[in-house]
């Protein structure tokens, strides 16, 4: 039994570490700020999720631990992602898109351009 | 040109810097072996488990062989809440309404979840400062990170400063007291001998340790609290015309 | 009780009293400074006599103050000219303000004066001589106009001079291990102080400020003028002479009777010293008097002839020889007496006239007949003229400098001099002679209180005319002190190295008769025929002056002279010192621009001290 | 470990701290921007910091926690003592930057800039 | 939704929640572990148990069980979601039309908004950037449809659905 | 409870952490428990000072760990001089500064809570034995500096403060960094350890820390070029606070610096350039207060060119030279807090704080330019003031050290001094005719504290042997580097 | 050291660094963010990871301590970019 979780807890540990490269390569290749959101926020939650959960695999006795780690990452990195990507609309960065699709362009509050902010 | 003067001064304070730690190396002792004693370190790792049955030697040294330095630390917190509330200062008839920029409903419902929860880990790390890598101030500042939260989520959230300065000199006379106690009962200040030390690896071990890391972590977590919500209330108030920004 | 210290204590107690008791009212200060003084200078005389001698540790170090034959000298002039000045000062101050302040500084310059004579170690004589320079700063600057112009300049000069010599008495220290001044006369005897010339020169320095010796001066004729008369008397005749005193301790004790007068070198540099200070005193003597010349107001053209006077003390000192010392120290006596007495008569003039500018005031002679007196009496002596004793200093001195050689020195001396007589003329006539105003005719004479001090100054002057030998005596007693032997001297006698000798009673009763005569036949002859036209009224030449136009000859009286002396006046002295001293401060403050305000700077200023002290300091430790 | 790998950690590690340090300094002396030059010192500090906890260091050591299982691994363990010094430093530097930030927010509103070259009424 | 939650309901509901994660924080069962946490858990309820509004109601074994059936139903959309990134991510051509979306949704608890808007941001190509009131603005990678309606269908509703019956 | 050091650190955090809750229970209690703690280190500091005749040094071991396993504080004639010193001129500014802010109680609050907070971190400094934890003092002082700087809510005040900050955060900085250093070539932080193991740290590296250390403390010390926030801060403080600056927190800056060239490091010709250092310093200060236009800054930069002279000093190094440099420390605490108490008052009207609305000031404020004039004539060092036996002093060290260019440079630079000084006194005493103004006047206990201050300043002057003794042990036990080294380390308690 | 330690290092480790140079590019502040967020998620996992590699259950709570203060780190940071601070 031990050993199937342990075998368990490897293969969450390698798809996750692999998730989390696939997450960084999406921020890094992807070609606008809301692509990178995507990518990063997906990716990298699902393979942070995975990894910790195999780290809980490994040891059972970590398991409660790791769990509330995951659920924390589960609720606050999309939580994160969303504020990232309404901050960076809401501060005149456009998306990029192929052919104009943008309903929030309506509602949201644009704010004037300031020099100087970062 | 300021900019060459400053990165060749930088480069050269660099390469000092450089030679200085070369001859540090990484990850060796470079004096002697830990039972010889000949750092504090290595005598504070030897003894500390027997003398004052306290886990985690940081804390140890943290709360009691530098306590002295902690609760200057402690002050240094307060004083920079009580100056910053002193340079913000304004007269009650100057109050001025934030700027109201709220946040999405949904950061709100999810500061609104996380925050108790992000105080609790912020409880149990100080409570455990003893045990665990955590402590007075990493609880403290924990629990101020999810009063942020909150600050930032909804503009209007509304920290109670009575409620912190309560807490924040209860927990410093607290800290104080514990230390004076050694001294009237003849010891040293800060000393920690009065109390049962308790079962290594417990949570009822270590004397006044926790004690006294509980009461840092109100401390900062009141102060930390104080300070960002100062800061956060007086930044929007006053609107400058902005053209001033260019020359 | 010490007397030493109970009199210096009297006058500084005297002082805190004189200022608190301005509190209650602003007469009480003015008789307790008086009674100060009395009780100060009675009881002086009471015990000069005695041994005195006091010592005492502060700070670990020693201090000892004593009375020796030198000290009573200066004391004589000290007392003398401060109890006649405090009684001349009541009056004299009646209706000013801030009379605490005033008193206070009054009583502590001239207790600190007595503490600088009477100090035998170079502590309480640097303390004293501080003490001495801002309570007399404070005087000058009591009025509250002109600060900057003129009590600057006096308190840095001043400073200059005090450091100097506060540098040469800690090195004096730092060799022989004590500030004792017997010691330190000891140690040259024994040529044991390695830099003795910089020390020299140093205290030189300091005390050559206070005797305003160019180019050291420029601080006194602003002082002396902007100072109350009741205290310029003090000023010029007393204080000045401290530098005096001092400079007779290093040039004879040091100089002239080291044990080094053997080795070449040094004799050679102290040489080379004196006659430098006796040129200086030469150039002082001759350029002050040209100033003094060119004057308006009649204080500025005393203040000019102070410096000029104190030029011959310091040509005396310099040259250093028997004869010479005595004349020097004779003058000094003598220019205390008459000087003291001209601001007197010139503080009269000012506070019944209200202003001593002499292109304003004219023919006082009958209004002021007790202050004319005096006046005649002074510049009398001040001229170096028979019968009085100006010309019994002056006598001395020309033979010294012929004896010792110094003929070009004679030349300019007797050049000033002749000048002396010309400015002693000008201010006699200024105030007292010609046409009288009619804004002076309501003008009374000074109160008694003023006008007896005086008097009591214009007598002295007549007296030693006669018979020099009343102050030849403590001369002689000082010069022993210095280490002079067999100082003869002669009560009415003055005989030269020639065997000649002139009687002064003859002299004075030859000339004293002949001026009576003169002085019947003129006012005779002036009664007749004269008529009084104001003196600014010149319609009688056929022009119509504006309204504004002081036309009063006095404006132009030495105009022939002034247009010789042109490109003198043009390179003033005090002019230099101005351009240099402004050129400086705008230089000074450009440091300042090092501040640039911005934090950046302040922070890269930080790692640049950083980076440069790594690598300096890497080499240098 | 071998000689040369010890050195490329070594330079690593604390060539790391250094670069923060450097790149803080830099931008406390170059940006004029008030809030860039806080975040410069923050930049620093944390350098420090990082230098403090890489002193402690031993090779193979572990946190100086006796928690279960670790109770005799004294000989094993980091330098408790930089540790230490260091959170106390954090705090520190906490309280300047808040201090700091307080000090923008009113040189802000009295200036109206956040230019540092734009400040100063106060030279020479 | 049914009414207010008694005041008690909600400091119960928080302390349990509390306590629960105290213990997962400590993983331990000793006696002044627990009883510490308990104490920790009723104050800090004390003062917060406002903040939950829905109080003891969503222990109900049918909710729990939704509950359950909405973690499997996410879990198996955020694996797809991202099998479909790294899709895009690796190859080289960038497959991608991306644009913003926006719909509207028939839930009213803010705490479900926000599970829905967490669920949809985790799954396939969309992040949720703003929820104003009802309506959800949701950046697409691979924009299918601008019709709000369909958006809708493909974006939420297998979520939705689910969080309607547990958060009414 | 035996009086010991840690209660010049215990009591006033007592207090401090106390103080908001009782001033919740009376307001008035925000001024007065502060006064109460000032008023209880000056007990401390008799008691102590009277100990120190029986014993040569009071090493109160903390925490009941010995040095170096513990911090310690050490309570020498050296440190206890300044730490007296500290407390005398902290109770004369709260005394000073009682009626600050009457109508406002939070600002007095804060006031009185960083104002105490600042001298007790000087006094931390002066007495811990620790080097980090007279970091953490430091860090105590600079963060009550900084907000007492921008304490008044006009604009420059936060300029100040944050110029003060910028270049106060490079000490931090650097002292932290030459701590790192230290502590991987010594493996303690003790004071007294560092000292005895100090040969074992390779001398490269040991004028690294040095330099590091120097340049930290000199920020603090305001040696130059490290002192551009100094005038900024002097001028912008409240008056009484830039008593504290020049009286008590310099002093803290200098004190450590000494303590590090003195004690820790055995390097030989550092004097030279302590000398070198401070001789700049005094020299561009001075230089620089000559022209000001504004009165606290002319102080500030007076203040500057004082702490130059004391750099000289303690870089002579001689006995004589470090008696000199405590008497300097000593007379310019007490001078410069009373000029700059008489000038907060001579410029409470005016609008641009500048000289030359001072004039015919005396007319107005008889007193308070009495007492301003008096500090001006001791600052400068005019007999028979207290200033001038510290200078004949240091005159006497440079002599004897052969230093006879240091001397005239010395006494030239004090003609500058006088100059600029009695530029002030002559604005204040001369005459003025328009002015109408009703100044406000000095308040009884500012009179009170000005009148100590003035009469102490003559009283030293007139009979210096009232403090000598306490100056002679004092910097004996500066100099005696094994008697301290010894007596810290020995002390172990039974445990 | 086991095999899925290095494949998780070697992946970790190229994830931060794509990161990292993310950071470094921008172009724009909230570019930056989101590699912040990203790299301190790589970095709470990489620190739970950590203490399964040195069997140290205490570090699992800097890994938990270190995702809350990351996340709301960037919170804090997409706010002031909002200019709600
Ligand atoms: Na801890
Ligand atoms: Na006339």
């Amino acid at each position: 039994m031990m050993e199937y979780l342990k075998y368990i807890g490897q293969g969450l540990i390698v798809f996750g570490s692999l998730f989390l490269f696939l997450g960084a390569l999406g921020i890094f290749r992807m070609p606008d700020f809301y692509n990178r959101l995507q990518a990063g926020t997906k990716a990298s939650t699902l393979g942070a999720m995975s990894l910790i959960l195999g780290v809980g695999f490994i040891q059972p006795e970590w398991m409660i631990k790791s769990l509330i780690i995951v659920v924390f990452i589960a609720v606050a990195n999309p939580l994160s992602s969303h504020a990232l990507g309404r901050s960076a609309y809401k501060n005149n960065l456009k998306p990029f898109m192929k052919k104009k699709m943008d309903a929030y362009e309506k509602v949201a509050e644009i704010l004037p351009k300031e020099e100087d902010r970062l | 040109m300021k900019k060459f003067f400053v990165i060749a001064l930088l480069a050269i304070l660099g390469f000092y810097l450089t030679i200085a730690f070369l001859q540090i190396p990484f990850g060796q002792n470079r004096l002697g072996q830990p039972q010889d004693e000949a750092t504090v370190g290595a005598y504070y790792l030897n003894n500390t488990k027997e003398k004052s049955a306290v886990s985690n030697v940081v804390t140890a040294i943290v709360v009691n062989y530098r306590g002295f330095d902690t609760l200057g630390e402690v002050t240094v917190l307060f004083l920079a809440s009580t100056g910053l509330a002193s340079i913000l200062y304004r007269r009650k008839e100057e109050e001025v309404e934030r700027i109201n920029k709220p946040s999405s409903s949904l950061l709100q419902t999810g500061s609104k979840f996380l925050f108790p929860l992000v105080v609790l880990l912020g409880i149990y790390v100080f409570i455990h400062g003893h045990l665990t890598p955590g402590g007075g101030f990493q609880g403290g500042a924990i629990i101020a990170t999810g009063f942020l939260l909150m600050l930032i989520a909804y503009q209007k959230y509304h920290v109670s400063h009575s409620m912190l300065t309560w807490v924040e000199s209860l927990a410093g006379v607290l800290f104080v007291s514990i230390g004076l106690w050694g001294l009237i009962t003849g010891g040293t200040f800060l000393e920690n001998s009065y109390f049962p030390k308790g079962v290594l690896n417990s949570l009822i071990s270590g004397g006044a340790i926790p004690i006294i890391y509980i009461a840092v972590g109100f401390k900062v977590a009141a102060e930390l609290t104080g300070v960002l919500d100062i800061l956060l209330n007086t930044k929007e108030e006053k609107s400058v015309p902005s053209n001033q920004n260019e020359k | 009780m010490n007397t030493l210290a109970l009199i210096i204590l009297i006058f500084f107690s005297g002082a805190t009293l004189a200022y608190l008791s301005s509190l209650i009212s602003n007469k009480l200060p003015g008789w307790v400074a008086l009674l100060t003084t009395m009780t100060g200078t009675v009881l002086f005389y009471m015990s000069f006599q005695n041994e005195q001698a006091l010592s005492f540790s502060i700070i670990g170090l020693n201090l000892e103050w004593a009375l020796d034959n030198y000290t009573i000298l200066f004391a004589h002039i000290i007392f003398g000219l401060g109890i006649l000045a405090s009684l001349y000062s009541v009056q004299y101050m009646q209706n000013k303000s801030q009379q605490g302040s005033f008193y206070a500084n009054f009583l502590l310059s001239i207790g600190s004066m007595f503490g600088i004579i009477i100090s035998k170690d170079f502590i309480s004589f640097f303390i004293f001589w501080e003490i001495m320079t801002w309570s007399s700063f404070l005087i000058v600057v009591w009025n509250g106009i002109g600060f900057r112009k003129n009590g600057i300049w006096y308190m840095a000069m001043s400073a200059i001079g005090a450091y100097a010599m506060l540098t040469a008495i800690v090195l004096i220290n730092s060799e022989i291990g004590t500030y004792s001044l017997q010691a330190f006369f000891n140690a040259v005897q024994e040529n044991a102080i390695d830099n003795l010339m910089l020390v020299s020169i140093l205290l030189l320095i300091g005390f050559a400020v206070k005797a305003a010796l160019m180019p050291l001066h420029i601080w006194a004729p602003r002082a002396y003028s902007n100072t109350p008369a009741s205290y310029t008397s003090v000023f010029s005749g007393a204080l000045s002479k401290m530098g005096v005193f001092g400079m007779g301790l290093v040039l004879i004790r040091v100089f002239r009777f080291s044990g080094l007068q053997d080795n070449f070198d040094y004799a050679l540099v102290s040489q080379f010293t004196s006659h430098v200070l006796a040129w200086l005193g030469g150039i002082t003597a001759a350029i002050a008097t040209l100033y003094a010349l060119v004057q308006k107001d009649a204080k500025k053209l005393l203040a000019y002839s102070s410096i000029a006077q104190l030029g011959y003390i310091v040509i005396g000192l310099a040259i250093g020889t028997k004869l010479a010392v005595m004349s020097a120290l004779f003058l000094a006596i003598m220019h205390a007496v008459f000087k003291g007495a001209l601001f007197m008569a010139v503080g009269a003039v000012e506070r019944q006239v209200g202003t001593t500018d002499m292109t304003k005031i004219s023919g006082l002679i009958r209004r002021m007949p007790w202050t004319f007196f005096v006046t005649l009496v002074s510049i009398i002596a001040l001229a170096g003229v028979p019968p009085l004793s100006g010309f019994v200093g002056k006598w001395m001195l020309y033979e010294a400098l012929i004896t010792n050689g110094n003929f070009f020195l004679v030349v300019v001396v007797f050049f000033s001099s002749t000048a002396a007589f010309l400015y002693s003329y000008r201010i006699l006539f200024g105030l007292f002679l010609g046409q009288e105003e009619d804004d002076t005719a309501h003008v009374k004479e000074a109160p008694a209180t003023m006008v007896i001090p005086m008097v009591i100054l214009a007598l002295f002057l007549i007296v030693t005319g006669t018979y020099p030998g009343i102050v030849f005596e403590p001369i002689a007693h000082g010069m022993e002190y210095l280490g002079f032997t067999d100082v003869t001297w002669n009560m009415t006698v003055l005989s030269n190295v020639w065997g000649d000798s002139v009687n002064l009673q003859y002299v004075s009763t030859t000339i004293g008769v002949a001026f009576m005569l003169a002085l019947i036949f003129l006012t005779f002859k002036g009664r007749k025929g004269t008529r009084g036209v104001s003196t600014k009224d010149i319609s009688t030449s056929g022009e119509i002056p504006l309204e504004h136009e002081n036309l009063t000859f006095q404006l132009d009286f030495f105009k022939p002279f002034e247009r010789a002396a042109a490109p003198l006046y043009k390179r003033s002295i005090t002019k230099i010192y101005e351009d240099v001293a402004n050129g400086l401060e705008a230089l000074f403050d450009f440091t300042r621009k090092i501040y640039t305000g911005n934090g950046q700077t302040y922070a890269i200023y930080v790692v640049a001290f950083l980076v440069t002290l790594l690598i300096v300091v890497q080499n240098m430790l | 470990m071998d000689f040369d790998f010890q050195n490329i950690v070594t330079i690593s590690v604390y060539g790391s701290a250094i670069a923060l340090i450097l790149i803080g300094i830099y931008a406390v002396l170059i940006k004029k921007h008030l809030i860039k030059i806080v975040i410069g010192m923050s930049l620093v500090d944390a350098g420090l910091h990082l230098l403090f906890v890489a002193i402690g260091y031993i090779n193979n050591g572990t946190a100086p926690i006796f928690s279960p299982g670790y109770e005799d691994a004294a000989t094993n363990m980091v330098d408790p003592v930089p540790q230490a010094l260091v959170l106390t430093a954090i705090v520190i530097g906490f309280a300047v930057t808040a201090v700091a930030l307080s000090l923008v927010i009113r040189l802000y509103k009295h200036h109206g800039t956040v230019r540092i070259d734009e400040i100063k009424s106060l030279k020479w | 939704m049914s009414g207010k939650p008694s005041a008690i309901s909600q400091w119960v509901y928080a302390f349990l929640l509390f306590f629960v994660v105290w213990y997962a924080f400590t993983t331990s069962l000793e006696w002044a572990e627990l009883i510490t946490g308990a104490i920790v858990a009723a104050i800090l309820a004390f003062f917060t148990y406002k903040m939950s509004k829905g109080g003891m109601t969503i222990y109900s074994p049918l909710k729990l069980i939704y509950l359950v059936q909405y973690f499997f139903v996410f879990l198996f959309a955020l694996i797809k979601a991202n099998l479909d990134v790294a899709k895009r991510v690796i190859s080289p051509s960038l497959p991608i039309n991306p644009g913003i979306v926006e719909f509207k949704t028939q839930l009213t608890s803010e705490f479900a908004k926000m599970v829905l808007a967490n669920s949809i941001t985790l799954t396939p190509g969309t992040v949720t950037i703003d929820v104003i009131d009802d309506m959800f603005y949701v950046h697409w990678i691979d924009v299918e449809t601008e019709d709000p309606e369909q958006a809708y269908m493909k974006v939420a509703e297998p979520f939705e659905k689910i969080l309607l019956k547990i958060y009414g | 409870m035996n009086i010991s050091p840690v209660h010049y650190i215990a009591l006033p955090l007592l207090a401090a952490f106390l103080i908001p809750l009782l001033s919740k229970l009376h307001k008035e209690l925000a001024r007065i428990v502060p006064g109460l703690v000032f008023l209880y280190f000056l007990v401390i500091s008799v008691v102590l000072m009277q100990r120190l005749e029986t014993q040569p040094m009071i090493s109160e071991v903390i925490a009941g760990w010995s040095a170096p396993w513990g911090i310690n504080l050490v309570f020498t004639p050296f440190s206890g001089f300044l730490v007296s010193l500290m407390s005398f001129i902290g109770f004369l500014v709260w005394v000073y500064s009682y009626h600050f802010k009457k109508i406002d109680y939070m600002p007095a609050q804060k006031y009185f809570i960083l104002l105490m907070m600042l001298v007790t971190g000087s006094i931390g400094i002066v007495l811990t034995g620790d080097i980090f934890n007279l970091f953490v003092f430091l860090e105590i002082v600079a963060i009550s500096a900084y907000s007492l700087t921008a304490f008044y809510p006009g604009r420059d005040g936060a300029e100040a403060a944050f110029k003060y900050l910028l270049v106060g955060s490079f000490a931090s900085a650097l002292i932290l960094l030459a701590i790192v250093i230290l502590y991987t070539q010594t493996g303690t932080l003790n004071m007294a350890d560092l000292a005895v193991k100090m040969h074992e740290v390779p001398h490269y590296l040991k004028v690294i820390i040095f330099v590091l250390f120097l340049v930290g403390f000199g920020i603090e010390a305001e040696m130059f070029p490290l002192n551009g926030w100094a005038p900024d801060a002097y001028s912008q403080a409240p008056g009484p606070i830039g008593a504290v600056f020049a009286g008590i927190v310099v002093k803290g800056g200098i004190y450590a610096l000494v303590r590090v060239v003195y004690t820790i490091f055995d390097l030989s010709g550092v004097g030279t350039i302590l000398i070198a250092l401070g001789l700049v310093t005094m020299i561009i200060a001075e230089l620089a207060a000559l022209r000001q236009d504004n009165l606290k800054r002319m102080l500030a930069y007076s203040s500057i060119g004082q702490m130059g002279v004391v750099l000289i000093a303690f870089g002579i190094g001689t006995d004589t030279a470090i008696f000199a440099a405590l008497f300097l420390m000593l007379n310019h605490a007490l001078i410069k807090s009373m000029l700059f108490f008489s000038a907060s008052y001579l410029l409470y009207n005016s609008t641009t704080k500048t000289i030359k609305e001072l004039t015919g000031m005396a007319k107005h404020l008889p007193f308070v330019s009495f007492i301003f004039a008096l500090g001006a004539f001791a600052i400068v060092g005019l007999p028979p003031f207290s200033g001038f036996w510290s200078k004949l002093y240091f005159l006497m060290a440079a002599a004897d050290a052969q230093m006879v260019l240091l001397i005239i440079t010395v006494l030239s630079v004090s003609v500058i001094e006088i100059i600029y000084y009695f530029r002030v006194i002559g604005k204040i005493y001369s005459k003025d005719e328009t002015s109408e103004l009703e100044p406000k006047k000095p308040t009884i206990n500012s009179v009170l504290v000005m009148t100590v201050l003035g009469a102490l300043i003559i009283i030293i002057g007139v009979y210096p042997d009232l403090v000598t003794d306490w100056i002679h042990h004092a910097s004996d036990a500066l100099v005696n580097k094994s008697n301290y080294i010894q007596n810290v380390l020995t002390e172990n308690l039974p445990r | 050291m086991e095999w899925y330690y290095l494949i998780a290092i070697v992946f970790i480790s190229l994830a931060l660094l794509l990161g990292f140079i993310r950071l470094i590019k921008g172009p724009t502040a909230a570019d930056r963010v989101v590699a912040l967020d990203t790299m301190s998620i790589i970095i709470t996992a990489a620190l739970a990871l950590m203490a399964l590699y040195f069997d140290r259950y205490i570090y699992v709570d800097v890994a938990l301590i270190y995702g809350v203060l990351g996340f709301i780190g960037v919170i804090v940071v997409a706010r002031y970019l909002e200019r709600a601070l």
